[in-house]
């Protein structure tokens, strides 16, 4: 039944995610894109990754995404007559991707190739992913990227600010 | 394995069932409640041989059949497709956000434990978070589908409003949950069940009062009604992000609303005034504290329970329709104002003292 | 050298650091701060610093002889085995230096609050004149060569600094420049010789402290000892004005008077004597600089004594006899008498320093007029000044009892009885003297006495100076009758060696008498020349009109180095900068900007602004790392 | 439960990835180039987790916890660039903003 999940997960996955490149209108893009999130934050779920999966829907559909819809709406995108850029960066851009693909498919697939890339998952302890493994994880072996991102937050509050802010004349 | 799939479905039909119940109840109050607040009498067209509570049924009935058969009208130069999706994605988010929340303890039945919740989640109240969270874009969408000024301008400001509303209720409930040491919503009823002192229900309200107050604030504000309606503010934006809706999805906006005040009073229940449980009541009877004992079977404790988590939900959600007509509209810059310097560091303020609390009481054991 | 004599002490520092904090007050604070606060402070550190210099020197006495008094501040420059450190000595010689630096430099510092008074540069002023203060000590006080020749430096710049201290004239500014360059010329040997002292100290010189020196310099080779002394000389010749390089101190007049006094007389123009006294030990493995320096210094006495028979300007005249009296001091060194040298600077301080005052003071009654030939008769406006000025005058030349004679005396006798000494130096020092006595009296006669020749307006405001000017000239003048007195050479004797010759009683005094009659013969022909004969002396120029030309245009020096050198160099350097800097290497520095603003050019075309560009152009750098991950 | 070789989630990623670096590419569009950013950055996110779960460690979770820290940050910074950028040059197409070159 997993393979049977996985596999209408995957194509529902690769169609919003196509659907954010190549849809005209930003707000569709955006919208797509909302799906794919939480597409994704369910395939976190199947990978016994619940905290993730939650956090997932909750900051990045719940709040990083509105803000873009929000900039998107507030300069009153509406839908480009040409969206795509001219047929030369296309073509390389399309070729560079097929390629870019292939490699990353090699390096994932290849035998030999990657120790962990192959085999199936096997079962995990009960509280693996929860908040309270995933907590201890934060505030011990990385407590300082975890303050330091606090200071990164802060920096990008204030960076927002000041570049968004109307200078009065 | 049928049987368990039956008993999911079962469960998640019943609590899909009892939240549109809970919708229509919510609905007929609205009217009757600001009725008798205005000193008029109010949807009597609804009442059965002149009863008007016996109305509720009516209403029920009457509002879904009206909408239903009223035009589905569709501005011209929309996106269609975003049209009809903006009260889905609405209704869908506060619909699953209500799977979440128990309505009763563990049930054994034939050799197998049933938890009265539709979905028992380990991550519990981040995942009604979470969903609530989504419910903005049914705003946002309407908003910007309609093809409107207003409507636009009501999805505008309830993005804004809801994301900045969002942090003070989430942080408020990040001193719950720091309280009760768990992020499991059943978990944290049962630990509700326990008395102060011998006597005090060991309800969430006596912990954290300030917490309460907080989270009654920033709910109302997220479910965008008075005095935070600012995006469907009639006297200015006519009916803000909805304007441009009529017929089912009209409704569809207007039930994700009032089953929006059911999450939130449902969170409020579970949370600060002890969910399901009944005071005194154990799984094996009364115990009251001045030595009285009444033996009960587990079937009447359970109906009991459930009894009592539905008359709390209906009860704040009646409070809340109280407030919406009780309190004017706040103006947008003292709506902003609340949410980041009012709520915000108070909120803060509280996780902080939270904390020390909870490290004194830690240390202390 | 007595090395078991040596005393630490902690308190040294504070000799030369009182006039740096008083630089940093008049600096930084002085001009907002006001003239009253500049005055009492700027006098008052080096007064704080003469003070501190007597109590090292009362220690010093209650040492055994021969004693030295050292303080080690911190490590300077620390290179391998090298190691130098900031530190201090006061022996015998340095204490007799420091108390003429500290001593006379607070006279002057007083004088100069009065002479200055009027100046709106004021702070400034007396800024440099701690700063030269600071500088001096640190050049007598150096524990080591490096040390010394900070401070060498520092009093050049400070020198520099003080004779363009009216910037503004032209005439000033150039004055400045040539005294700067003209001690370039002399510090560029004194490097040299500094260098070529180190590569010979060889392996145990490590801190290249003076007894250091003074013992590691037995084993050197005399060939590159004499190179090196000679070196070392030649700065001398710089500093302290000597043939042939004395050209700019009679320009150094451009300064304030009292600047004179101080740097031009009697302190920093004697640091190169102080320094040969310094490496006595150095000279004296070297009889052949011996007897360059003393024929230098003789010849000098002499050269310069008869330019300043026919000078005009009142300060020219204390000029040339600067450099005449400066001649003596390097013939007495050369000679071996280390001692009688350091004596006679000592003297010279007081009653060089005395005859610039004075001469200020005159120039400060007359408004400011330099020229002889307008003043006359002056006794009876400025008593004070007349009278100090003729006890310096008296002291200068030599009258028995005065200071001048003991240590001027001393350097004939020595001259003439020392091995490195011969009878002709004695000769010339002896003709020197007597023009030096004949000169002086002029000058004397020409300014005080007389008809005064000045015009209506000036004279009108010939006054006495005030009291701030006139206490040090007579503070001065007591120090130019009785400093004789003081037993120098004896004191020095420990530090510098026993005085090199020994004459019988009979010659001394014959040569006594003889210096005392050409002293008074000095005196006599400027009498009948000056007072009772006014005329003879253009009768005299328009007989001898060839020689007097070339005496009174000094020789010609200016305009033979002017053409030899001046004129070469200018033509060279501006070829070089035409030719050279602009063609060669700005086009060196312009070619490489061009060559890399061509390539530029090239690659920048790549930057089109257009961002999916870029877009492919990372995605292809991602590609290229990820493809050899994936294909290698 | 029939269990999913890891390996798909790992291809799954890389198409995902692959598809955000195509739209980096070729749209014109800023606020879609940076959506098609976020997409790229939650296919790493999906290939961390991937590996998390089969090496049994919370390493991988932990870092999409900071990827969506950097992703908020990079959101409020880039699109208040975007605002003033469209302020000063009424578009949003990035073949229009073209000052930066020579």
């Amino acid at each position: 039944m997993s393979p049977v999940v996985f596999g209408i997960l995957a194509v529902l996955l690769m169609v919003s995610a196509f659907g954010v490149v190549l849809q005209s209108s930003p707000v569709r893009s955006a919208l797509s894109l909302v799906v794919t999130l939480f597409l994704i934050a369910v395939m976190f779920l199947l990978l016994d990754a619940p905290l993730v999966a939650v956090l997932q829907v909750a900051v990045y559909a719940g709040a990083i995404v509105v803000l873009f819809l929000f900039v998107i709406m507030l300069l009153n995108l509406q839908d480009e007559p040409r969206a795509m850029a001219r047929a030369s960066i296309l073509f390389s851009a399309v070729l560079l991707g097929s390629l870019f693909l292939l490699a990353l498919l090699r390096l994932f697939i290849a035998p030999n190739r990657v120790r962990f890339g192959v085999g199936m998952m096997s079962a995990v302890s009960p509280d693996f992913g929860s908040v309270g493994s995933l907590g201890a994880q934060l505030f011990t072996r990385h407590l300082l990227a975890f303050e330091v991102t606090s200071i990164l937050l802060l920096v990008a509050i204030i960076g927002a600010v000041v570049l968004a802010k109307r200078r009065l004349a | 394995m049928v049987l368990e799939i039956g008993i999911a479905l079962l469960r998640i039909v019943a609590v899909l069932a009892m939240v549109m119940v809970m919708a229509g109840i919510y609905g007929w109050f609205e009217r009757k409640v600001s009725a008798l607040m205005q000193d008029r009498i109010g949807a009597n067209r609804a009442s059965i041989f002149g009863f008007a509570g016996a109305g509720l049924i009516n209403t029920m009935m009457a509002d879904p059949l009206k909408f239903a058969t009223k035009e589905d009208f569709v501005p011209s130069g929309v996106d269609r497709l975003l049209h009809t999706l903006a009260p889905c994605v609405g209704l869908f988010a506060v619909l699953v956000a209500f799977a979440a929340l128990p309505f009763g303890d563990t049930v054994q039945v034939g050799g197998r434990y049933v938890p009265l919740q539709a979905v028992p989640l380990n991550v519990g109240i981040l995942y009604i978070l979470a969903m609530l969270s989504l419910s903005v874009y049914g705003v946002v969408l309407g908003g910007w589908a309609s093809n409107n000024r207003f409507s636009f301008l009501g999805g505008i400001r309830g993005s804004a409003q809801m994301i900045s509303y969002e942090l003070a209720m989430g942080l408020s409930l990040v001193a719950m949950v720091m309280t009760y040491g768990t992020i499991d919503l059943q978990e944290m009823v049962r630990a509700q069940g326990h008395l102060i002192g011998g006597w005090l229900p060991a309800w969430g309200i006596f912990y954290q009062p300030l917490a309460f107050l907080l989270f009654l604030i920033a709910g109302i504000a997220e479910t965008k009604r008075a005095p935070f309606d600012l995006p469907e503010g009639e006297s200015e934006l006519v009916g803000g992000y909805f304007t441009e809706y009529s017929g089912m999805k009209y409704l569809m906006f207007f039930m994700s609303d009032f089953i929006e005040v059911g999450v939130v009073a449902g969170i409020i229940a579970t949370l600060f005034f002890g969910g399901w449980q009944v005071p005194y009541l154990g799984a094996d009877g009364f115990h009251f504290p001045f030595g009285l004992s009444l033996a009960l079977p587990a079937v009447v404790v359970i109906l009991l329970q459930l009894a009592t988590f539905l008359l709390k939900v209906v009860f704040f959600g009646w409070l809340q329709i109280l407030i919406r007509w009780t309190l004017p509209r706040l103006r947008y810059d003292q709506l902003m104002w609340l949410g980041w310097k009012g709520m915000l560091p108070v909120s803060l303020f509280n996780v902080l003292a939270t904390a020390l609390i909870v490290l004194a009481v830690q240390g202390s054991r | 050298m007595h090395e078991a004599a040596t005393v630490q002490v902690n308190y040294l520092w504070l000799i030369p650091v009182f006039p740096a904090l008083g630089v940093l007050f008049n600096a930084f604070v002085g001009p907002r701060a006001g003239k009253a606060a500049v005055s009492l402070v700027a006098p008052a550190v080096v007064g704080a610093s003469f003070l501190t210099g007597c109590y090292a020197f009362m220690q010093l006495l209650s040492q055994s002889h021969g004693a030295a008094l050292v303080q080690r501040l911190y490590p300077w420059i620390t290179a391998g085995t090298l190691q130098i450190d900031v530190a201090f000595r006061v022996d015998a010689l340095s204490a007799v230096m420091v108390l003429i630096v500290s001593g006379v430099g607070f006279l002057i510092h007083v004088y100069s609050v009065g002479y200055m008074s009027h100046d709106p540069s004021y702070a400034r002023y007396f800024t440099y004149l701690n700063l030269f203060t600071f500088a001096m000590l640190i050049l007598v006080l150096a524990d080591n060569l490096p040390l010394l020749f900070v401070g060498w430096e520092g009093v050049g710049l400070c020198s520099y600094l003080l004779i363009g201290f009216w910037f503004t004239v032209e005439a000033n500014a150039n004055a400045g420049k040539k005294a700067f360059i003209v001690n370039r010329i002399g510090d560029a040997g004194f490097l040299l010789g500094l260098f070529l002292l180190f590569w010979n100290l060889g392996p145990g010189a490590h801190t290249l402290s003076f007894p250091e020196i003074s013992q590691a310099a037995q084993r050197i080779a005399p060939a590159i000892l004499t190179a090196i002394t000679l070196l070392l000389f030649v700065g001398a010749t710089g500093k302290s004005a000597q043939l042939p390089l004395y050209v700019w101190l009679p320009d150094a007049m451009a300064g304030p008077t009292p600047v004179s006094a101080l740097i031009h007389a009697a302190t920093m123009v004697t640091a190169g004597v102080y320094m040969i006294a310094r490496l006595h030990s150095l000279f004296l493995l070297s009889a052949t600089t011996l007897a360059v320096v003393a024929t230098v210094g003789a010849a000098t006495a002499l050269f310069a004594a008869t330019i300043g028979l026919l000078q005009n300007d009142i300060k020219k005249v204390l000029a040339y006899s600067t450099v005449s009296q400066l001649g003596y001091m390097f013939l007495g060194v050369g000679v071996g008498a280390f001692g009688a040298g350091i004596f006679h600077l000592m003297t010279h301080a007081f009653f060089k320093g005395l005859l610039f005052l004075g001469a200020g003071s005159v120039i400060h009654g007359m408004s400011g007029e330099q020229d002889m030939r307008k003043m006359g008769g002056l006794r009876k406006h400025m008593p004070i000044t007349f009278w100090t000025f003729l006890v310096a005058t008296i002291a200068i030349t030599g009258v028995p009892g005065f200071a001048g004679f003991f240590s001027k005396d001393e350097i004939l006798a020595q001259a003439f009885g020392s091995p490195h000494g011969s009878p002709w130096l004695w000769a010339i020092g002896f003709v020197a003297a007597g023009m030096t006595s004949f000169y002086m009296y002029r000058l004397l006669f020409l300014t005080f006495f007389g008809e005064c020749r000045a015009d209506e307006h000036t004279r009108h405001h010939i006054h006495e100076s005030p009291l701030t000017m006139t206490v040090p000239l007579m503070v001065l003048a007591v120090l130019s009758v009785f400093g004789g007195y003081i037993p120098v050479p004896e004191f020095l004797q420990p530090v510098l060696g026993h005085e090199a010759g020994h004459l019988d009683a009979g010659t001394e005094h014959m040569l006594l008498g003889a210096s005392v009659l050409v002293v008074f013969a000095g005196l006599g022909i400027a009498t009948l020349f000056y007072m009772l004969q006014p005329g003879l002396p253009v009768l005299l120029a328009q007989k001898l009109s060839g020689l007097y030309d070339v005496v009174y245009n000094k020789y010609y020096v200016d305009e033979f180095y002017d053409a030899v050198l001046v004129r070469p160099t200018v033509i060279v350097s501006t070829w070089m900068w035409r030719i050279f800097d602009v063609g060669v290497i700005d086009g060196l520095v312009n070619g490489a900007a061009q060559a890399v603003a061509a390539n530029s050019g090239l690659w920048r075309r790549w930057q089109t602004g257009n961002t999916q560009q870029y877009a492919v152009s990372m995605v292809l750098g991602a590609m290229a790392i990820l493809g050899y991950f994936a294909w290698r | 439960m029939t269990p999913v070789p890891i390996s798909w989630f790992l291809i799954l990623g890389a198409v995902l990835f692959t598809i955000g670096t195509l739209g980096v590419m070729i749209r014109r569009n800023v606020i879609v180039i940076f959506l098609s950013i976020e997409l790229m950055l939650n296919a790493v996110n999906l290939v961390f987790v991937s590996f998390a779960r089969q090496l049994h460690s919370m390493d991988g979770q932990v870092i999409v916890f900071f990827v969506m820290t950097v992703a908020a940050a990079e959101a409020a910074v880039g699109l208040a660039i975007i605002i003033s950028v469209f302020r000063n040059r009424e578009t949003v197409n990035v073949d229009e903003f073209n000052l930066l070159h020579w």
